[in-house]
């Protein structure tokens, strides 16, 4: 059962990430990679790293996003 | 003594930093240049004795990470900790007229590329030095980002996109190592790199070179140089021709030689370096920015580094380390006054050098020149000439051609600049260089020169640094005892 | 010179180098998938026995490798310092729109909580999986909430640079005593007694140094995402 | 038919194959798209697949998470914890090293409202 799931999310997150790259609004594009983030919690946690699954959250998908998205705040006030 | 102090104390600046601007505006200043100085002189003191010495953090190596001081490191460690000196001491004179706004955070970048280019020299452990490797990128970024002007920030996104990409190139390899050896001390690794499957030896290598290649601004992956040290400052640039890019040079090759003794690789990459050369001096030659024209002299000064180091014995990494001295300080040179001469002019084209008229500064930037050029007499000269009788010793003949041609081309393009800088001129408004810069600049010039004239000063000392660089044996007990 | 012109930029060339250059890699992985060797974290697991915590990656994090810890702690203190040169602090100005009274009203109640969540996840970093830097960041999102809900909330710049300046210094002091007693930069000088192990006051050092790390990424995040958020328009 | 997919070896070939789809997937947003912001997203999307790669092939199946849980006495039978203590520094590193990039972009967007690579042109000649 677990190789099959590392399989299933492994194809998940590499089509967000496809998604997340090609996407041309901006905004879209951010919101996938954090569906890559969180992709990339679960496996890390399967891979029985606990330590590093939170840290992928809340630095990895967390944070990181939430500075593009502030950044994306910046970048629209003038277009 | 312990060398840890050099890393030590410029992070512990850093941190207590805010502190400082409580004692008054020029605390920080002269807080952060006795460091300097205190680091300087250790070093000294150290070379007095030099002794080859591990440092061991936390827990004794192989398992855990150490600092290995020794000959060669030593040069390194004593080379930047003077550069770093001399160039605050020259920022001191200079911020007098012009003082930055934030400088308090100035000085805590430089110090911290202070620590991490020496902590790229002393580690032992390859995490460790990816570590160092990402301090002094993104201490690197800032400085260059640093005047936020339009071109300074492009060149800031441009470093920062090749630097974030080179990490996970330097990552990836990492990881591999680990996956298949199993440690990270680079003894451990040394003692069985050679005997991993073919393929994979191949894989890391490259990947190695990609990740550090971006970094020693090897051709191809040096297209961002010339872009990054015209956007930033001049005085910022002297750092990064002189300490960051020798900084990874050191390592790269530290890491080569300890994972490939026998130079697998070692013909590729001395056409390599020689071809980076020649590609970096026919595009310099029709450069009008002195800014960018000197980024492509450093570039091609680097391949001639990377070719001497490529060769792998004793002649070549003796030619490669006077190199690396002469470079280092005739950029101190040239950037510092560089630097001079765009606060005056307000341009840093190439025709400016027509309307400099300032006896001191022009003699002390030929002397610059010479050196970079491998004229006999200079510094340069002589890290030059070993480089070329090795190569002809090796049978490398094609390499020695295209450096010669390369060495050529410089010289069209220096005495343009010497041209430049010696033709009668009728402006009467004299430069006025302040007495600490004349000391600094004098105090360059005269070591080029002395060690030039008299390579026996430096040269049993480089030899030795040259085999300690060179045995793995011993590097490998040391570590392991 | 572009960053990017000297590359193919069409979409199908892009792919195809790429591609091309990912499937040598894979191939030469796929041959030479590593096997499971002996490697130097089993001799740490051994070792962790008698100087860890019950959590062995804190102590492989915070005291066996504890010198990356020391660098990621100055990555990130220069990358806040940049970020804070960057967005400059004077030109700053009051986001216009008010948030809703909803908002508001959730994060009064959620900020506790979050802070409380953080602090448990630093203190508790050697037991359980977590510690400095993933509690830093969770009190740092806290902060962020209310950053978000209200315009007014601003940081005290005085009390955040003396958190982190006490806590960079502190770790860099703490190596500097190790260095001193037991003549190796952060060694464990204080007593670790392994029978506790599990207990909250266990391990010596190292939950010392994580807590302190704790408060570093935690001051840095928040100035980081203060500076970002607070940053408008050049007038 | 899930039994296949439980091998260790099978396991080892998808993670290497899917972590390397991941890398694939960066590398060619890292070359075709022009919006910085993009970019950095490549890079962080390329940084996780080699953090994936590095955890997962490091990682044992039989064995426990490296952190001693109720009613448990020694250390053996664990995954490796250093990759996972590296793993941890990359990330937090990577993550600073993005936000700096994003603090740039941003300044420079407020001066020359590019956002696009291929417009970046001002230092060439």
């Amino acid at each position: 059962m677990i190789g099959f799931l590392i399989l299933s999310v492994f194809i998940g997150i590499v089509i967000i990430a496809f998604a997340s790259v090609t996407q041309k609004k901006l905004s879209d594009a951010i919101i996938l990679f954090m569906g890559v983030g969180l992709g990339s919690v679960v496996l890390f946690f399967i891979f029985k790293a606990p330590d590093v699954a939170l840290t992928e959250a809340v630095i990895g998908s967390g944070i990181s996003s939430l500075i593009f998205l502030m950044a994306l705040k910046h970048l629209k006030e003038k277009a | 003594m312990s060398s840890t102090l050099f890393i030590a104390l410029p992070l512990l600046f850093g941190f207590i930093s805010p502190l400082f601007s409580k004692f008054g505006k020029n605390t920080t200043a002269i807080v952060s240049t006795t460091m300097q100085l205190f680091l300087f002189l250790l070093s000294l003191s150290l070379l007095v004795d030099a002794k080859p010495y591990v440092e061991v953090i936390s827990i004794n190596p192989p398992l855990g990470i150490s600092f290995v001081l020794t000959k060669v490191s030593l040069f390194f460690v004593t080379l930047f900790t003077f550069l770093m000196l001399m160039f605050s001491l020259y920022y001191m004179s200079y911020r007098k007229t012009i003082p930055y706004k934030n400088e308090t955070k100035f000085f805590i970048l430089i110090n911290m590329l202070l620590a991490s280019a020496v902590g790229l020299v002393l580690s032992s452990d390859i995490f460790n030095i990816y570590v160092f490797f990402e301090i002094a990128g993104i201490s690197a970024y800032i400085l260059s980002a640093y005047k936020k002007t339009p071109s300074a920030l492009e060149a800031g996104i441009k470093y920062l996109l090749t630097g974030a990409i080179a990490s996970v190139f330097l990552v990836f390899a990492i990881a591999l190592i680990y996956l298949n050896i199993g440690s990270l001390n680079l003894a451990v690794i040394s003692l069985s790199f050679e005997e991993l499957p073919h393929n994979v030896k191949i894989l890391i290598s490259i990947l190695l070179l990609v990740g550090f290649g971006f970094k020693i601004e090897i051709f191809p992956l040096n297209f961002w140089v010339s872009d990054v040290y015209e956007g930033s400052s001049a005085h910022v640039n002297t750092l990064f021709s002189a300490i960051v890019v020798k900084a990874y040079l050191f390592v790269f090759f530290h890491i080569l030689y300890l994972f490939l003794p026998s130079g697998e690789f070692s013909i590729f990459l001395i056409y390599l370096g020689a071809i980076s050369m020649l590609v970096a001096e026919i595009v310099a030659l029709k450069q009008t920015n002195l800014k960018r024209l000197f980024a492509y002299s450093s570039l091609g000064q680097i391949g001639l580094i990377f070719t001497a180091f490529a060769m792998q014995n004793q002649d070549g990494v003796q030619g490669a380390l006077y190199i690396i001295f002469a470079h280092s300080i005739a950029k101190t040179i040239i950037f510092l006054s560089l630097t001079t001469i765009g606060k005056k002019y307000n341009t840093y084209d190439i025709e400016v050098l027509k309307k400099l008229n300032s006896n001191f500064l022009k003699v002390v930037m030929l002397i610059a020149m010479l050196s970079l050029l491998g004229i006999p007499l200079f510094a340069g000269f002589v890290g030059k000439f070993l480089t070329l009788k090795t190569l002809a010793v090796n049978g490398t003949f094609l390499a020695m051609g295209i450096i010669l041609l390369a060495s050529l081309l410089e010289a069209v393009y220096y005495f343009k600049l010497v041209g430049f800088m010696f033709v009668k001129n009728e402006v009467k408004e004299v430069l006025e260089i302040n007495k600490t810069q004349k000391v600094i600049f004098a105090s360059l010039a005269i070591i080029l020169i002395i060690v030039g004239t008299f390579p026996f000063v430096v040269s049993n000392f480089l030899l030795d640094s040259a085999n300690v660089l060179l045995d793995n044996h011993s590097f490998i007990t040391m570590l392991m005892h | 010179m572009s960053l990017k012109r000297d590359l193919p930029t069409s979409t199908m060339s892009g792919f195809a180098l790429s591609a091309s250059l990912v499937l040598t890699i894979l191939n030469i992985l796929l041959h030479n998938i590593p096997n499971n060797i002996q490697t130097v974290g089993d001799e740490l697991l051994k070792l962790n026995q008698t100087e860890g915590v019950a959590n062995a990656v804190t102590t492989v994090v915070v005291y066996f490798r504890g010198f990356d810890t020391l660098g990621e702690i100055a990555v990130l203190f220069i990358a806040s310092l940049g970020i804070g040169l960057m967005l400059d602090a004077n030109k700053r100005c009051d986001i216009k729109a008010k948030s809703n009274f909803m908002l508001q009203t959730a994060s009064k109640l959620l900020f506790p909580i979050i802070m409380l969540f953080g602090i448990y996840v630093m203190v508790y970093g050697h037991l359980s999986p977590g510690g400095g830097f993933q509690g830093g960041v969770i009190v740092a999102s806290g902060v962020l909430l209310l950053l978000i809900s209200f315009n007014e909330f601003e940081l005290s710049h005085k009390v955040v640079s003396m958190l982190e300046m006490f806590a960079g210094a502190s770790y860099v002091i703490i190596g500097l005593i190790g260095l001193l007693v037991l003549d190796k930069f952060l060694g464990n000088f204080l007593p670790n007694d392994v029978a506790n192990m599990g207990m909250l006051l266990s391990g010596g050092i190292i939950p010392i140094i994580y807590i302190i790390v704790g408060v570093k990424v935690g001051s840095e995040m928040s100035v980081i995402s203060e500076n970002l958020i607070k940053r408008c328009e050049d007038v | 038919m899930f039994e296949f997919f439980n091998q260790s070896e099978v396991i080892k070939i998808i993670i290497i194959v899917g972590s390397m789809s991941l890398f694939l997937v960066g590398l060619f947003g890292l070359l075709t798209q022009k919006h910085i912001i993009k970019t950095f997203i490549s890079i962080a999307i390329m940084e996780s697949s080699v953090f994936l790669l590095f955890i997962g092939l490091s990682y044992k199946q039989t064995f426990l998470a490296p952190i001693l849980a109720d009613g448990q006495q020694n250390f053996s039978q664990m995954n490796d914890p250093v990759p996972q203590a590296m793993i941890l520094t990359a990330i937090v590193i990577g993550m600073a090293v993005l936000a700096l990039g994003v603090s740039f972009t941003i300044e420079y967007y407020k001066l020359t409202s590019k956002t696009n690579i291929d417009e970046m042109t001002s230092l060439r000649n």
